[in-house]
């Protein structure tokens, strides 16, 4: 079984994804030529050529606006964007446009598009390189969000994106590119319908909740705990829209107590929502409020100091501990 | 032309009487818009319309009630196809619409389907960031796409002086190596010559063009704008000698303009009575089309609302 | 005391601002000689000539752009965006520059600004033109996000908010423009700081937190509720960023329940971040998990479909029932 | 000019010690950068740079070690004071600064204060909605402002050629009214010339400029950057006999030239120690800089992270 990092798999996905459906589009700045910043589309264009897979010129908006008229025209747009913070000028099109276009046409166009996004930080980046935009896109009706974790995963998932009838934001955690795991991605695997979860690890005494990059961190964090003899469970979310609630709720009616840890700052993110809906839930298996360990609200700051705004091994620990003594005032 | 100039004063009608909750007046633009609209070819091209194309609408043959729909706040995007219309749905974004002709274009393009995109726009829209990407993506792909800009002097309350720097949109065009022309837009003539020959350069591969249709908005903006606060009289009267229907009656006997005068009130008759007719569209669809298939939470939305009504 | 609908306040607001100030500047699409679609800006051009208050070409990035120059230079810009929808192509300029040239610049330069939105539904207007941003804005750093429900608290936020030293996101809530209240907008009043809320009516058994033009809704609801008995504490939010957390557990910790209300989607929005804060801080208070009415995760519909959409006096009512009868399961 | 390649050439070597995590290489580019930056009048003029100026910085008088600083990953825009270094911060956003230079000049014409504003942008830059914008807005106020454009040829591994429709980022000036002109980017005393003269006319009320300078990116995009994957060594070479340097030195004498090395050297060795021996900031500082006055939220965070610190 070969060894495949998470960056091979979406170049695989995106070579069977291509394979499979003529009408699957690889465009975005420097995924062509240079096979992306990322090498996450090498060697896509020599396969299938410049019409197929093509260079645009720098204008993010363009890119996504090209997507939606494609998309009317019947084509399958898989655009990257070529950092999470440079999405900010397609937002329109995003937004107004792409999301809108299916409700708005009343169900005749489609918009079976896949934007491709590296995202998130940890790789010590510049500025506008290390930004978490899901809860922006996960309150939009009309997109659905999702984040792989693994290799395995990143593959299952893009190409579940990519055959998805609606818009589908693709974040791929960039300090996990290079990660590596043994599978086949030939073999079929069952595949669960958006807005499922994926229990990482089981455990009884509570649930981490979390995606792309933070997952590994969380795993790390359960090893640490089990050690002290805390049995955490950790959950992978994957779908950030739709967001599984029952998969939520189904482990913290086992754990009775939750963390959720996410990059991006605290207010207004997405682990807001996820405590919501867990409180909605298990309010009454709960034994601690859902404790959140987040970004800072502060803007994602310079490498030397981006260990400092991450969510650590210890703040989750310390967070963990705390939903474990706390006692109802 | 009659048939758009006759829908438009309806509309301002019914609005007056409440049917219509606001109208966009294309009074003054019927030239450009149905003369445009009437050279694309419907079995191959597509058109990308802003909020204000009752004409165009005309012009291709689209359901017109269905059309108005929108402004009777049945559906944003009207309530006509706009696979099988050609038409795509009203779009409120001003310049946004324009990269999807683009993107349409490009798609004809790859699969050789032929057909060319025209897309609808304002002297004002021509500020907006994403037209200049749509006209540079056009021209380093050179694409079938025609941009028609229909320059009515303003947007709202900013004449086209204080709003195009260097005074013409279609003088952009050469700067991306695009093929330009202005045109009289209150001319439908000249105007349907010039967007034929730019959709058929396009279908056969020549590229994009710009053309700048110059024309006037001869009403509001909007029924809820009051132009008396931006402009003179004079200025709307010095446009008034060029209103296109007088230009092209000029060209009619009295017998021609008399039976497109009865053609158009059998036209408006009839669109009147549909749109006035048509239902509002049950609450359900508010869930039926965010996504091919509604999320479970969208269900669950749906139920929750369905229990309010029915309570 | 001169009677003063919303848009009337919000426009001596505007021109108290530009008299005592010279550097506030007033810019937008047709805020000029028209005075702004919602008459907002009337007569301050006339008042402070073409060099104070100027319309712009049609191209909000360049609005925002342009507004952070200016800030560079160290004018006050009080910039306008014509209704909500049309932000999204400014949002790059106001989450990747605005909101961040401060921080960029280790506090050398500073961002005076105040974007004015006319925001939120109710108005049945055409697409675009009803939207809710405040859980996009809420979650970038750097930004300060307000909306004001009443005519007086208009004119003192807006008089705050152009006199802050930070970025300000001001949504105006349009269905509430033409509300009228008796009030003298020269008597002064306590500022209180950025990040506190209102009490607008005091109850004891739950309280409904809402801003802009679902505060009256409430207080609509809190009517209607006292008439069976039921008292309602009805706060408005105000600062939805800053949020009011110390507000919001005193109201909970005497009342025990909650219910959120705003016109955003569900998904994402900024009820469940304060449905996170209030758990968070009033887990031992709680008796019932706080409740979410809000807009559906749909596109805010055409105008005959709206009322379906917004948050209704029933389905508030019905929210106020399930957390009154809750039982811990 | 030597001050920038030498400068140039120990930022990459400081990568490769992996003193510098990543750095943009100016190589080739110096001319245009360091002579239209020595052309600012530094009492009255402000500069907006992307993240690839390092000449301009040395062209400027910047305190170069604390502009090195953002590659040292100390701080996104840098250390330099941007306000009395003229300088706005590095800015990572590609097109965005550019409208930050327009409502500069718009600033400086508002209170007289009499200054003009340049943008730097590259020919990438030129295909975003934001230099548009830009640009449509200084030609309608007619604004001090100086479009800097430095056309290297490449954005990445896209040639201009399919990123600049019509080939020209100066023909596009035209088009909105606005002078332009393009230059020998590696002709120092060209670059100069035009830029002091286009800061001058935008100082005396004369309005906007775009300037292109033709230059060529020796060196990669970036550290982590591949140019064999998309360019060849022919297309390398056949610049190499243009570099600014080599120009340069052809109008110096050879005891001029050494002097200037020697010069260059002693520069670069200081900024060199200055920089290696920059103390990364406080954490405090993740908080400091949000806003003027903390909130009371950003304050509790605060002190949570402190209490992770001592733990
Ligand atoms: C992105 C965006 N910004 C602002 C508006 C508000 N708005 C609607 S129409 C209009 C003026 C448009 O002028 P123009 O493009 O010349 O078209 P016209 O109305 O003259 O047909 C404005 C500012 C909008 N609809 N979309
Ligand atoms: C908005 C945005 N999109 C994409 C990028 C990624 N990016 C950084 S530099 C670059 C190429 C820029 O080319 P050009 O403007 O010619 O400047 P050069 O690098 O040649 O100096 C790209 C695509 C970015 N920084 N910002
Ligand atoms: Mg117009
Ligand atoms: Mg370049």
């Amino acid at each position: 079984m070969p060894e495949l990092s998470l960056q091979k798999a979406l170049n695989l996905a995106l070579q069977h994804a291509c394979e499979d459906d003529d009408r699957v589009l690889i465009f975005g700045e420097d995924v062509g030529t240079l096979g992306g910043v990322f090498r996450v589309t090498d060697g896509l264009r020599a396969k299938f050529g410049e019409d197929r897979v093509f260079d645009t010129p720098l204008a993010e908006s363009a890119i996504m606006g090209m997507a939606v008229g494609l998309a009317m025209h019947g084509w399958r747009p898989v655009p990257e964007i070529q950092f999470d913070g440079f999405s900010y000028p397609a937002v329109d099109q995003i937004v107004n446009q792409m999301a809108r276009m299916h409700y708005r046409s009343r169900g005749v166009l489609n918009m079976p598009i896949t934007l491709r996004l590296p995202s998130f930080g940890g790789i010590r980046a510049p500025e506008h390189h290390s930004e978490s935009l899901e809860a922006l896109f996960a309150h939009v009706p009309g997109l659905k969000v999702v984040s792989p974790s693994t290799p395995s995963e990143g593959y299952h998932l893009l190409r579940q994106a990519i055959a998805d009838p609606d818009p589908v934001i693709f974040l791929e955690p960039k300090p996990r590119y290079w990660q590596r795991e043994s599978f086949d991605p030939t073999e079929p695997v069952e595949v669960l319908p958006p807005g499922t979860s994926r229990v990482v690890r089981e455990g009884k005494h509570a649930t981490l909740i979390a995606w792309g990059a933070m997952v590994a961190r969380c795993e790390q964090v359960a090893e640490l705990a089990a050690e002290d003899g805390v049995e955490l469970e950790v959950l992978d979310l994957r779908w950030l829209k739709p967001i599984d609630t029952d998969g939520l709720a189904a482990s913290v009616a086992k754990t009775r107590r939750a963390v959720v840890i996410h990059e991006a700052p605290l207010t207004a993110g997405l682990g807001g929502e996820v405590s919501a809906l867990i409180t909605e839930r298990c309010f009454g298996d709960l034994r601690a409020p859902v404790q959140r360990v987040t970004g800072y609200d502060v803007p994602v700051p310079s490498g030397e100091l981006e260990e400092q705004y991450l969510p650590s091994v210890d703040r989750i620990l310390t967070a963990v501990q705390t939903t474990l003594e706390y006692r109802r005032g | 032309m009659l048939v758009a100039r006759r829908l438009d004063e309806e509309a301002i009608a019914l609005q007056r009487q409440g049917v219509l909750p606001a109208y966009a007046p294309a009074k003054g633009q019927e030239a450009a818009q149905v003369a445009s609209g009437a050279a694309l070819d419907l079995n191959r091209d597509f058109a990308f319309p802003t909020y204000r194309e009752v004409g165009v609408a005309v012009g291709m043959g689209v359901d017109l009630a269905a059309y108005l729909a929108s402004h009777r706040n049945i559906w944003h995007g009207g309530l006509y196809d706009p696979q099988s219309s050609r038409l795509a749905p009203l779009n409120a974004i001003v310049g946004g619409p324009v990269l999807h002709a683009v993107g349409w274009a490009m798609g004809a393009k790859l699969d050789g389907t032929g057909g060319a995109a025209i897309a609808y726009f304002g002297d004002g829209a021509s500020s907006q960031g994403d037209v200049h990407e749509a006209m540079n993506f056009a021209g380093v792909y050179r694409l079938p796409v025609v941009f028609f800009c229909q320059n009515n002097g303003w947007a709202i309350s900013v004449p086209t002086e204080r709003q195009v720097a260097g005074g013409s949109v279609a003088a952009r065009a050469a700067s991306y190596g695009i093929e330009s022309l202005r045109v009289d837009g209150n001319d439908a003539l000249a105007v349907f010559e010039a967007t034929r020959a730019a959709l058929e350069r396009a279908r056969e591969g020549g590229g994009p063009t710009v053309i700048e249709a110059m024309t006037y908005r001869m009403g509001p903006h909007s029924t809820s704008d009051d132009p008396g606060r931006y402009r003179t009289l004079e200025d709307e009267q010095a446009w008034a000698g060029r209103d296109p229907l007088v230009v092209a009656a000029q060209q009619l006997t009295a017998e021609e303009v008399a039976a497109a005068e009865e053609h158009a009130a059998a036209v408006v008759r009839e669109v009147r009575e549909s749109l006035v007719s048509l239902d509002v569209r049950p609450g359900e669809e508010l869930f039926s089309f965010v996504y091919r298939e509604p999320t479970k939470s969208l269900l669950a939305q749906q139920r929750a609302w369905k229990e309010h009504l029915d309570a």
